[in-house]
């Protein structure tokens, strides 16, 4: 359902997805049942010469379970939603499968900063690769990502990842996703951080296997990669001024 | 006073109204002191490193305030009985000597917090000197506000006026007694 | 408001409660001087709840007065509980499923060694 | 206790008063008033002037999103740390000084002693406090536009780090004055909530139980006992945070042993029950409305109170699902989620009670009618969808985004707007004496209600497609910045500026009908609680004759009785007493 509005391009955004179907399916119905019999008893019980209505005190056997029927099926809806996404959010959120790569997400007013290994493939090595404003992540791989940040609260949220995470100051959070088409997409902060919030754009490009290491040759060579790689040894709150 | 309203004389739960509310003042401060001291406990246990700043406090200040709150809480109980027996007189005089506790406990806070800023201890200080000053500066608030208030009732009652508040004021300040019983371990004792 | 009918009920004796409590208050601060962190502790606390409890009886009349007062004062203690349960798995701990407060973890460590230093 | 002597002696005393009053200034009458309806009305008025400026504050930020970087008619250009201050405004305004002194503050004290049968607040000069401590607190609001950087911006939760530092928000007075002034307001409604709860428990009419009472006082008193309950911690938070602003501590400095997470348990171990303080009131305004205009006892009184209960203990364990995905633990989340779902049980049984009363009635589709049965339909939208959000899965997407701005102005705003209109259109008669104009009430109602679903039903279309929350622009997220998502948010301004063009007809009707409507019968609803029962507008001391009470507020069409309505404090003929 949600496809409609925005594609999912992680390997979890389908069964978000398809508990957000869920949900929608289940309190539909609830609402249309509300709704319908709402507007219905409007109708049929409007007020009409020579009809007085009735004396219920809600006390009634026969009329009473009008309401606890339904109060039995809304605990029957609960659970039904309430496992699904429960197992949702442990597989999002508390279960991380096995890394194949790792990255490491700064986030400061105002800005997104990437540090993620080099060409041999390990992290805090001399030859990790700094971004600002872009992360490229290979298809089809599973990320790591330890989340931190510099000053106040950010939320990292990529839409059409399904992901979404808050970062906060003197913490490491980690998190995984794996990317499952290829292309470029929009890296939101949804969490209030300053008169800068609405300009905390970045990208996150996923690439196919042969892009990546192309990109990693590049980005390797700070000869080639005038403007879209820093130098190691550049600190974060330069990082800052790079960016408008 | 002549115009009370109808309403403030109707006591329909059993309980009179200046006695109920405060109970409920009461339990609103429940909630004040306990979301402070709940976030106190809770950095407390997480650092103990704490407890090097904890070593810094005075715990003779703290005991003997500790001491003159239980006395003045006494002296508290005794007005009321005097006020139960009618005897405004003699409930001003308890609850004279009450606030005169809470005065002592203020001037004792006071040489003591004093003696603490000049070894350089501030409430920007850290963790827990933040935590120090904020709870007992509050509960001292507290002290302060019953004080007054203690000392305008007792002038009332030594004319025989309004016993009942007597009680009230009584039950206010063992509140701020019981909150102190628990401030002296957290604060002073545990290092 | 002598209609009141706890007026009449037989009130303990006060000052023999105060002895109790200052002789508890005593209790409490010798407690360090055993030099066991634990008993210290257990001793502080737990007389702190006994003397809340004989001002909260004796004092405050709670057993006196209508029985809900007490449930009242109860569910706020609860509700207390309640907010430390909820707030205790992020604020008091400095590690858990998938996050680590290092900045609090340093603070700890640096604070320790101070300490270290210091004696 | 009460004896006759004393109850009489006090009644003389409040006559006394009456004639006393009609002497007053204006100072004493309008502005230093200790009656609970005078106190009302004061409520009444500064929280709707206060809605007046959110609803501004609404159409200028509301402007920048549909047609971005542009000059906004009567405003100017929204650079984005004023965007950012106006939605704070706007959200801290709705919430605490709309809604909660319009509905729980206005309606508590002008219903409680009318419907209790008593002739005033326990203690009027407390409440005469609470109102003068939340009209300074609304100034001090107010002038924290005029300050150096302007008015706060760091949203209505006022998150810290943000929050603490002046060099993180740039508005470093803006944050101060912003932590004041709700501190201020917490106080005020603490002081009034004293009121509303003792008043009830102890100075109700002799005779009416506690089953007896309207639900719309039950409602607004155990909206007192909840908002005391939650916001005592947030208290010492706001405290805590005020201190870490301006006299260097570290309470939520991560970097100096803080920890910024607990701020936002503080905050929503209060806003979650705050939720319900602001829908209870509107959900006992609802009852008696619909009971009156169908002509029916309401389908379970005990029902609806026990529900109430339930909600209002469950919302104390829900918080953290405002916080999923705030760096909490991932396994409390579950907790959260569970104790979420379940407090849908208790609210939509209330929902299905309030529905059946409707079956086998004779509803009259008068305003008040019209807005209580809109509140219904509205709330259930706001109702469901939270589910999506409660559902910590689904809430990984959802969080933050304008999915989350509907769904909760879905809750919001049936609750405060049409709960306040509602009860407005219904007591009216007995605020000021005259009755409304109906054909205005109509034209108003359906404006109202069409633009405000205009408004936020593309949001909920706009967030399914990922539209984050407080943008100012989104020019650089090349997802949301498409033509199809733009035109939604043009609907959804085009909507507010109906709903706001239509308050107009509103104000007319309100301030035409205090000269020109019909002169108001004592109780032009036919309806039973003990409000109608004294001449329109209510006079001073309420009662000529303090009220007994002889059963419940919701008799209506009683059978074997010649009118279909049963004041509660008739006594019961010995005839009736025979066919009983």
């Amino acid at each position: 359902m949600l496809e409609r509005f925005s594609t999912g391009a992680s390997t979890y955004a389908g069964s978000i997805d398809h508990l957000i179907f869920l949900v929608a399916a289940l309190v539909g119905f609830w609402l249309i049942v509300a709704e319908v019999s709402l507007f219905w008893l409007m109708y049929r019980y409007r007020h009409r010469e020579g009809h007085s209505s009735q004396y219920v005190t809600g006390e009634e056997k026969h009329l009473t379970r009008w309401v606890t029927i339904p109060h039995f099926m809304v605990i029957f809806c609960d659970i039904v939603i309430i496992v699904p996404a429960i197992l949702v959010w442990v597989n999002v959120k508390q279960t991380m499968p096995p890394a194949e790569q790792t990255v490491r997400i700064f986030s400061q007013q105002w800005a997104w900063s990437f540090q993620q290994p080099g060409a041999d493939g390990i992290l805090d090595t001399a030859d990790d690769i700094r971004t600002v404003g872009e992360l490229h992540v290979k298809v089809n791989t599973t990320y790591h990502f330890e989340l931190m940040s510099r000053d106040v609260l950010h939320s990292f949220s990529v839409p059409m990842f399904r992901l979404k995470q808050d970062a906060v100051p003197g913490r490491t959070i980690t998190g995984w996703f794996q990317a499952t088409r290829p292309g470029n997409y929009d890296i939101q902060c949804t969490q209030m951080c300053g008169i800068g919030h609405g300009l905390m754009a970045a990208r996150i490009i996923v690439e196919t296997p042969e892009q990546h290491s192309a990109w990693i040759r590049r980005a390797s060579n700070p000869a080639l990669a005038a403007g879209v790689s820093l130098p190691a040894d550049t600190d974060g709150s330069k990082l800052a001024e790079v960016r408008p | 006073m002549s115009s009370r309203s109808i309403a403030n004389i109707r006591s329909v739960t059993g309980i009179p109204t200046a006695r109920l509310v405060t109970w409920w003042i009461i339990a609103s401060e429940i909630f004040i002191f306990g979301g402070l001291l709940v976030s106190y406990v809770m950095h407390r246990l997480a650092h103990p490193e704490w407890a090097i700043a904890a070593a810094n406090t005075n715990t003779k200040a703290g005991a003997f305030n500790t001491f003159v709150l239980l006395t003045s809480s006494l002296f508290a109980v005794l007005a009321h009985q005097a006020a139960d027996a009618e005897n405004g007189k003699k409930a001003a005089k308890f609850l004279r000597l009450t606030s005169l506790g809470g005065a002592i406990f203020l001037i004792v806070k006071g040489f003591e917090w004093t003696h603490e800023i000049k070894e350089g201890f501030v409430l920007s200080s850290g963790g827990f000197w933040s935590f120090y000053y904020t709870v007992a500066g509050l509960h001292g608030l507290h002290v302060l506000a019953g004080l007054i208030i203690m000392l305008i009732i007792a002038s009332d009652a030594a004319k025989n006026r309004d016993l009942p508040r007597v009680q009230c004021i009584g039950l206010y300040w063992h509140f701020v007694d019981i909150i102190w019983i628990f401030l002296f371990p957290l604060l002073y004792i545990a290092k | 408001m002598s209609s009141d009918p706890e007026a009449h009920i037989h009130h303990p004796n006060y000052v023999k409660i105060w002895v109790v409590l200052v002789v508890l208050l005593i209790v409490s601060v010798l407690g360090p001087l055993t030099g066991i962190r634990w008993l210290m502790l257990v001793m502080a606390f737990g007389i702190a709840f006994v003397k809340a409890y004989l001002v909260a009886k004796n004092f405050m009349h709670v057993n006196l007065e209508k029985r809900w007062v007490t449930y009242l004062l109860v569910t706020c203690l609860v509700f207390l509980g309640i907010l430390f349960a909820g707030v205790a798995p992020d604020v008091m701990k400095h590690q858990g499923l998938r996050w680590e407060n290092y900045a609090a973890k340093k603070a700890v460590e640096s604070g320790s060694q101070a300490s270290a230093k210091h004696e | 206790m009460t004896t006759p002597a004393t109850g009489a002696q006090a009644h003389l005393g409040s006559h006394g008063d009456e004639h006393a009053h009609h002497r007053q200034s204006f100072f004493h009458k309008y502005l230093w008033s200790t009656d609970h309806k005078m106190i009302a009305m004061q409520y009444l008025f500064t929280g709707a002037a206060m809605a007046l400026i959110g609803g501004y504050l609404a159409y200028v930020f509301r402007m920048q999103l549909a047609f971005p970087g542009q000059n906004v008619p009567g405003y100017g250009l929204v650079t984005p740390g004023k965007y950012n201050s106006l939605v704070t405004m706007h959200g801290t305004i709705m919430i605490f000084w709309v809604a909660m002194p319009v509905l729980v503050a206005a309606f508590g004290n002008f219903l409680i002693p009318l419907m209790i049968g008593c002739d005033d607040m326990v203690f009027p000069r407390i409440n005469r406090l609470s109102y003068q401590v939340f009209l300074l607190s609304a100034m001090v609001l107010l002038a924290s536009f005029f300050v150096h950087n302007g008015a706060f911006g760091g949203a209505w939760t006022s998150y810290p780090p943000l929050s603490a530092r002046g060099a993180y928000n740039l508005t470093p007075l803006g944050a101060s004055l912003w932590l004041l002034a709700v501190a201020l307001e917490f106080v005020a409604f603490l002081l009034g909530g004293i009121n509303f709860v003792v008043t009830t428990m102890n100075g109700r009419a002799p005779g009416m139980r506690m089953w007896d009472i309207p639900l719309v006082v039950w409602m607004i008193v155990l909206a007192s006992v909840l908002f005391m309950a939650s916001v005592g911690p947030l208290i010492a938070g706001a405290v805590m945070l005020f201190f870490d602003q301006r006299l260097g501590t570290a309470f939520y400095d991560p970097g100096r042993g803080g920890d910024p997470l607990l701020w936002q348990h503080l905050f929503w171990f209060f806003g979650h029950p705050e939720v319900y303080v602001v829908l209870l009131p509107a959900l006992g305004i609802v009852a008696e409305i619909i009971t009156v205009f169908a002509r029916k006892k309401l389908f379970g009184y005990r029902t609806v109170l026990y529900t109430t209960w339930a909600t209002g203990i469950l919302s104390f364990v829900v918080w953290a699902h405002h916080q999923f995905i705030a760096g909490i633990d991932p396994r409390m989340a579950n907790v959260f989620t569970i104790t979420t779902l379940l407090i849908s049980v208790p609210i939509t049984e209330m929902i299905f009670v309030y529905i059946a009363t409707l079956y086998g009635g004779s509803i009259r589709f008068t305003t008040p009618m019209l807005w209580a049965l809109s509140f219904i339909a509205e709330f259930l939208i706001g109702g469901v969808t939270g589910i999506f959000l409660g559902a910590s899965g689904a809430d990984i997407y959802f969080h933050d985004t304008y999915f989350v701005v509907a769904h909760f102005h879905y809750t919001f705003f049936p609750s405060a707007i049409i709960g306040m209109f509602a009860a407005l259109a219904f007591w009216y008669p007995k605020m000021f004496g005259r009755m409304m104009n109906e054909t205005l009430g109509k034209i108003h109602f359906w404006g109202t209600v069409v633009a405000f679903n205009v408004t936020f039903i593309p949001l909920f279309i706009t967030g399914a497609a990922g539209d984050q929350r407080r943008i100012y622009s989104y020019a650089l997220f090349p997802e949301q910045d498409k033509p199809g998502l733009q035109h939604l948010r043009e609907l959804s301004t085009i909507g507010v500026i109906v709903l706001l063009a239509f308050q107009v007809f509103f104000l007319i009707n309100f301030f035409w009908s205090l000269r020109h409507g019909k002169v108001a019968p004592e109780n032009p609803w036919l309806s039973n609680t003990l409000e109608w029962t004294v001449p329109s507008p209510a006079p001073h001391g309420n009662f000529a004759e303090m009220p007994t009470v002889y059963r419940g507020p919701y008799e209506y069409s009683a059978p074997g009785r010649e009118t279909d309505y049963w004041p509660q404090n008739q006594p019961i003929s010995p005839l009736e007493e025979a066919a009983l």
